[in-house]
């Protein structure tokens, strides 16, 4: 398809969809409804949207959806740390019970009482999982949920009267870049660890940054390079010496379910991406959730309101002391936590574990695979991989000139994503690869396959890759600042009309 | 349990794992495990029930379910943030479609249409709000607003919030804790009979650190604050920001506040198609004008349009990218990640499947709508249809305290009837007493306002 | 996507989902189960099915989803003679509800009161668009319902005696050829009349056929071209006259609702497509409806049961004196029922008078462009066409050598769909279009876009067409007879494994 | 009304209209009627009632619908043709996507993914029934049917076919209806201890004008024939052709009439993957051996896999279109037309997912559930759990003669219990008296098979 912009589909007069009409009666009672506003505060022209048959716009947006490659069409490896993995669809079928999607939050609790079990279940599920005390489902990404872990870091230090003297809260570098930013909002000071040459986090770093202005240290582990800090205990022994609160970025969990957990190494507090690891889809970036829990000493710090089940009965408590007020309206994103439910009961406990190891042996199988293709790297420590590896093209790119932007760009071309990896490109020529348990060993032949082509590609004819795709939706952008120069940027159809098309 | 294969994990297959650890050079999957210390490792089994088949999970589930009363079953006047309006059967089609839904973070190419689907609902909500930069949409109303204030005290370089005292309660702890401990926070004073915003106050309290004034129209009471020009050109000559939240589905009656001067407008895009999901549903926008200085103070992504190398071929991509946290970590923009990106792609569909009459037909049914409800609530001894004198959009404060039952009596009660009662506001502005918020939208129908009205005169009457 | 055939993706040992469990006690009570079956009627080896993972399953298919064209993806209006119109989703919503979905055919009565009122209420629409008096909606086709209203003839000439002796039933070429092969497998010598030179119905010949040994009289008004017989009240005359029953096929029924009616025209007996003049969707054929009414006289011959509708209480009625037994099992297809209502209520009277104005003009401005298209013609009398038109490329076949069928395989290169037309091939390479109410000027002008671009090519530049499709799902297909030697069709991939696969 | 535009037919517009008019020539709409005589054209309005808005009709509609009492809420035992199982979600997605939704008959090219989807689910029914040739699905198994026993009549030009007695009722007029006046049918008496077919009987009946004997298996009272290689033999013996309907969820566990003989075999898909939908989820099969003298008596489409120009890479067409209707009018063999590809589709999508693990399993389990069902109705004074003593396959009959009571009252008092209970059979077979026919499947749990015996063990006792 070459399909337009809605905008361009406008014809006056038609119409998408009608609205239920206002009944006579109430007409007669009550008038235009409209006139009691003031004039000043009145709509005089009706807003610029376009007048599109219903036929037509949902031809628009099938033919866009067909357009986008979601992780149920293509072999979803090249998304590393996103732990793109099988979204069961009778997990889509469950949500859409008019049980669950008519129900308004502020319902009376003996309403709601199947929906409260069902978070409260899960929470007693990643309870087992992590080995915390109780779990918050309100926060609704893995940001907001380091967030939310930064704000009680805060406010624990806070009521202890240290609020002002703990104002540094220790990161890593190869940690998701939302953990430095989210604890930047709450107000810290950021220090960054950098890795020891073999790529694990640095202890004596830590020792070196740990003082009585800590308050906090959090962490993925394993980090996005896929290696684990063995010494991970160590490291929050330090830092609860110190008198820090230890958090803990689980968005890398898939490779350690059922194996290893938060409460162990030592964390007070930890959160999953129930959209990642628990097989909630990403929904082209959200709605998601941060699924947070604490320990028990700071169950009264989480946002309210939490479940509880007393006596056959759930309720909702919003009675929780020292809270750090809310994160998100009411109880977050309900639906994520029906299909996480849903997902760790289709596993079971033993099934879980199975995730952990099946994500670990695929991961490891493609590293492998990945080394032995001509100009790819993985830097640091050799093994000790879990279920994620940043590996680099540094060498091919210096060889041939063909970049990981490049590849990115070839690989749409075999009908499959590619991404090179977040900021900061520490590891040259980044690309990052997740193959998680949902894919068999035929599926990562083909992706390896894929990059093994390219590579070949890139040493004989690297054109073919540079000007990439050839096959894609649309052609290669223009390489010009059309996203970056004010004056070009159109970030809606009216800004267009007045920048772009006026030039021609 | 004997290790069957799960339908979910092909490489449980014994002969493929052999296979595989073959090629790695390995004797076993644990020993892959050989960099997490013993100690470390879990000992004891997890203690979570076993395995459930597809069709056990089913009715496991649906039984579950089965104890929740929805709004299908029961009439609902519950809104306070959360609303039930008329959801297009197109929306949804949309929404569920295989391919947005497990889609994440492509790129412009074998992802164009998320892409193009989320440049059309910045485009088309850009419209509604009248203003030219609009972001892909962030968690709710609560985020988008503190987004915005922060945004506010970046750009202006002041540190001081004013928020209108009407702010829903909720929200402002989401504000407050999303600003501080870098921002203050100041409330301004309401009129309780109007509900509008105490002009005097106001002004005592905009001194040279306040960077923007927040207020709700329609505000979380419902009430329609008419004196938007007013405090425009207080906070102008403050050199303040004016920062609105707006609920969408008012723009096509009442003016966007872009009209009576906002500078940043925010609100919840959950009215545009989304069904409640017990508060699933929301999700945040934020929209200002095309000038550097609020651009580039945007944390989220913002999608614009790119010529291809084929001419009149378009492709989008991020714009500025270089200013968000993914980009800077610490040093970026507050922080950007999963949001809420299909519930902007479903309120585009929205929008294009109402178009300019309908919107502004909804907006005018509502008002009708729960004006009668207010109307025929009045006309019941005791009650007031609506306590504040102000207009006001969809929801609208009744009034018990002559009664003589508590707001929590009352909706007990009407839980009987097979009716969900309005929001109780008696912990949240004492200064209502027994004060109910009511929501009445374009899905009520005159049988639905009426069998309210009945049911209320036959509690009362008891 | 270039899909391998599903046998391709066999891994021993995958499992693409789980049954549930046989409970424990059970077996305890009764032990495998399966042992009671003697051995020479048990199944000795598992049938030779794939094993594959349900992510990889669910890949295949909606990648399969994506390489075929349903109308919510294009301007189809090239399956002329099908009513391609726009399948509204809050119908497809509504059909998926568990009280809907879940209901079994022989449940008491009294527990699918709704789903009988759906019937029922139908059954009135359907009265008030025909004129006719009763409906069935247990024939599940148009086919099926032709079928159907050629046995009730048979029954009705055998219950006056004339059984035997009437075995004659009259049809015309440009009725559907199922009309002709459904009253040949109840029995009948067909008589097909052939047009007059301006393309109606030739009352001549109608009068020449007809005898004591009429049965019926069988006819789509308009046909196939798109021409509506304007003496179609003499026509059913004289076959009454005749002693014959006049049954009307509809399939063409989009130009006439609100219009004019088969009651008027004198028919006894007529059915509707439900799935294409009222909106339910084709589904890459079938489940489908073909709404059968009859006049008040032949109601006891219908297929039981019918719904009837007394004291507020809704019953099947299986008692029809004269009925010809069954033509499907239980009552049809429900949803179907179910769409086609709730569509007729989306519109009302006045919409269904719409949609047929508005078809017959999109068909009319479509004439009108086609017609101006070089090497375009449409056979027989110049307008009168209603809601569609047989169309001819014979000049441009003769002119540059590209057929009718060269034009559909590159029309798939525009990413539209379009059809020859049935048989027989009377008008010389032939096209149907039938634009339906569905379409706006602008998706019309699209497609006639298409069709000039294309007799633009064939006369400059022929091979392009004679050699597309170019940029289709796939390549042209080898020409050699592997569909019609039984030496080398491959109906299945067993059958393929055995022929084909051995000769490499 | 005025003429508002509907969303469903955009060129309402009146701007539009006109441009297109002055294209045509016409001054307007009715203008392009005037083919129509006046006498011919309706003058009254149509008694429909007016135009519903969507929310409208959902309401509507919903609020009808909620008069259904479905089997997700009472437990259900009724099968007798249309059965309860267990449907994979990933049926209901691939059978809701849009394009196979609103597919229809494409060309090769354009709906490639239909045509191998059919191609595949021919393949994969071929597998478990174990013959060469499936057809695209027809109507239903009555359809199956009598296409099967019409191609043996063509195959070897007789015209008696003789059915089995135990054939479903309701089928059978399908069958004969279909088959009559070229067909002439006959009634082969049976065991009404064991249900198995009278080989005496049926050697009697097989004269010279025999084409084809047709029998089920397992039959529609759910007793398994036993007889198929006896009875194959002494059909072929005759030169007529063995017929055999099949449920095909039973063939993981019983063997496909094939093994036994039988030359054409047919049945319903419904139990793969189809939803009751009030009867709207049948589909017939055919299969055959790969014979030109069977395949080209099919009807129905036939889709057949051919290589492209590109090597390796697979199209797919009609075999020996010429054999059908399309092509030769009266000339074809029987008529083909729309039928049930959808459900074709999901047949094979199902057959996919369970593979021949899940086959064998869920045919055990079937068993398994209705042998204790009939046990423990066996245990209950006066009703005897399966009146046949042969062996049986998911249903059974119960006979309550020894009760006192009728099918009709023990059914309505299990209606009040939230049981649908099995199928009154004292019209159908006077044999059997007060009997039903009770249907088990993997569905049911033992609470279930639990909460029926005690439910009619309540029943007696009063």
């Amino acid at each position: 398809w070459n399909e337009p912009i809605v905008f361009e589909l406008h014809q006056p007069g038609e119409k998408g969809v009608e609205l239920p009409p206002v009944n006579e009666q109430i007409v007669s009672a009550v008038g235009d409804g409209v006139s009691v506003i003031p004039d000043t505060m009145k709509r005089n022209e009706k807003p610029n949207l376009p007048e599109i048959g219903q036929a037509r716009i949902l031809r628009h947006y099938v033919r866009l959806s067909q357009e986008t490659l979601g992780s149920d069409f293509n072999v979803e490896i090249g998304q590393g740390t996103c732990t793109m993995k099988y979204i069961p669809k009778i997990n889509e079928l469950l949500i859409r019970d008019p049980k669950m999607m008519e129900l308004h939050p502020l319902q009376d609790e003996g309403t709601v009482q199947g929906m409260l079990e069902i978070f409260h279940n899960l929470d007693l599920c990643m309870r087992e999982i992590s080995g915390m005390d109780y779990f918050s489902f309100q926060p609704s990404s893995g940001t907001q949920a380091l967030f939310t872990m930064a704000s009680i870091v805060r406010k624990y230090h806070e009521t202890r009267g240290e609020g002002d003297q703990r104002d540094e809260i220790i990161t890593t570098i190869f940690s998701h870049p939302s953990q430095a930013a989210t604890a930047a909002v709450k107000g810290y000071k950021i220090i960054t660890l950098h890795p020891d040459e073999n790529g694990f986090p640095d202890i004596e770093k830590l020792k070196a940054a740990v003082s009585e202005r800590t308050a906090g240290f959090v962490v993925a582990n394993p980090e996005d390079t896929g290696i684990f800090n063995p010494k991970i205990k160590e490291f929050t022994d330090i830092v609860h010496e110190a008198g820090g609160l230890c958090f803990y970025d689980q968005a890398n969990a898939n490779g350690l379910l059922g194996i290893t957990r938060a409460k162990e190494a030592g964390f007070d507090m930890c959160f999953f991406n129930l959209h990642k690891t628990f097989a909630a889809p990403h929904m082209c970036g959200g709605p998601a959730t941060g699924a947070l829990g604490v320990i028990a000493e700071l169950r009264d710090y989480l946002p309210a309101p939490i479940v509880e089940h007393q006596d056959g009965k759930y309720s909702l408590q919003y009675d929780l002391k020292h809270s750090i007020g809310k994160v998100r309206s009411f109880h977050g994103v309900a639906q994520t936590v029906l299909r996480s439910y849903a997902w760790i009961r289709a596993l079971g406990p033993d099934g879980l574990k199975e995730v952990a190891k099946i994500a670990v042996l695929n991961n490891n199988y493609m590293y492998h695979k990945v080394l032995a293709i001509r100009g790819a790297s993985a830097p640091y420590v050799k093994g000790h991989r879990l279920e994620q590896v940043r590996y680099s093209w540094e060498q091919m790119a210096n060889e041939t000139g063909v970049t990981t932007e490049d590849v990115t760009r070839r690989m749409t071309d075999f009908g499959l994503h590619y991404w090179t990896s977040h900021h900061p490109y520490i590891v040259p020529q980044p690309f990052t690869l997740e193959p998680t348990e949902s894919y068999s060993k035929e599926d990562l032949d083909e992706y390896i396959h894929a990059l093994e082509q390219i590579s070949k590609e890139a040493y004989e004819n690297p054109e073919i890759v540079k000007t990439a795709p050839h096959n894609s939706t649309i052609h290669k952008m223009d390489e010009q600042d059309f996203l970056d120069d004010p004056e070009k940027w159109c970030i809606t159809w009216r800004s267009y009309l007045k920048k772009a098309k006026t030039e021609c | 349990m004997s290790q069957k294969v799960h339908p979910y994990i092909p490489n449980m297959v014994p002969e493929v794992q052999a296979e595989m650890l073959k090629v790695i050079g390995a004797e076993s999957i644990m020993e892959l495990y050989s960099c997490i210390p013993d100690e470390l490792k879990l000992k004891e089994e997890m203690n979570i029930p076993p395995a459930l088949t597809e069709y056990e999970l089913r009715r496991h589930i649906e039984g579950i379910l089965n104890k929740n009363t929805s709004t299908k079953e029961y009439v609902n006047f519950l809104g306070a943030g959360c609303w039930q309006h008329f959801i297009p059967a197109v929306c949804d089609e949309v929404n569920q479609r295989s391919e947005f839904l497990t889609a994440y973070a492509g790129e412009p190419y074998e992802d164009h249409g998320r892409f193009q689907a989320l440049f059309e609902y910045q485009s088309l909500v850009a419209e509604l709000v009248d203003m030219d930069v609009v972001n892909v949409p962030t968690f709710d109303w609560g985020q988008a607003a503190s987004t915005s204030v922060r945004m506010a005290a970046r750009i202006t370089g002041r540190k001081k919030i004013l928020l209108a005292n009407t702010v829903a309660p909720e929200r402002s702890k989401i504000i407050i804790n999303y600003g501080t401990p870098e921002l203050q926070f100041e409330f301004v004073e309401f009129n309780t009979e109007t509900g509008a915003m105490d002009l005097t106050d106001l002004q005592a309290k905009l001194t040279e650190d306040v960077a923007a004034v927040y207020f709700e129209n329609p505000s979380y009471l419902g009430f329609i604050e008419v004196q938007g020009p007013e405090i425009s050109k207080l906070v102008k000559e403050n050199d303040s920001l004016l920062v609105v939240g707006v609920d969408p589905i008012s723009l096509g009656v009442i003016a966007p506040p872009s009209q009576y001067g906002a500078d940043i407008v925010c609100g919840d895009l959950q009215p545009l198609g989304m069904h409640m999901n017990f508060s699933g549903g929301q999700a945040g926008f934020i929209a200002t004008r095309d000038e550097v200085e609020f651009v580039q103070e945007y944390p989220s992504r913002l999608f614009g349009i790119v010529p291809t190398v084929k001419e009149g071929e378009y492709g989008f991509g991020d714009v500025f990218y270089d200013r968000t946290s993914f980009a800077l970590r610490e040093k970026g923009k507050e922080s950007v990640g999963t949001q809420t990106a299909l519930w902007g792609i479903t309120a585009g569909v929205y929008l294009a499947l109402l178009g300019p009459e309908g919107m502004q037909e909804v907006g005018q049914t509502i008002m009708q709508n729960s004006q009668y409800a207010a109307q025929q609530l009045s006309q019941i001894e005791g009650v007031k249809g609506s306590r504040l004198h102000s207009p006001f959009f969809k929801e609208f404060i009744v009034d018990f305290n002559q009664t003589g039952l508590t707001v929590k009596e009352i909706n007990e009660k009407l839980l009987e009837k097979k009716i969900f009662g309005g929001k109780d506001l008696s912990e949240e502005f004492h200064e209502f007493g027994q004060s109910a918020l009511f929501c009445v939208t374009e899905v009520h129908t005159k049988e639905d306002i009426d069998h309210l009205i009945q049911s209320i005169k036959e509690i009362l009457t008891k």
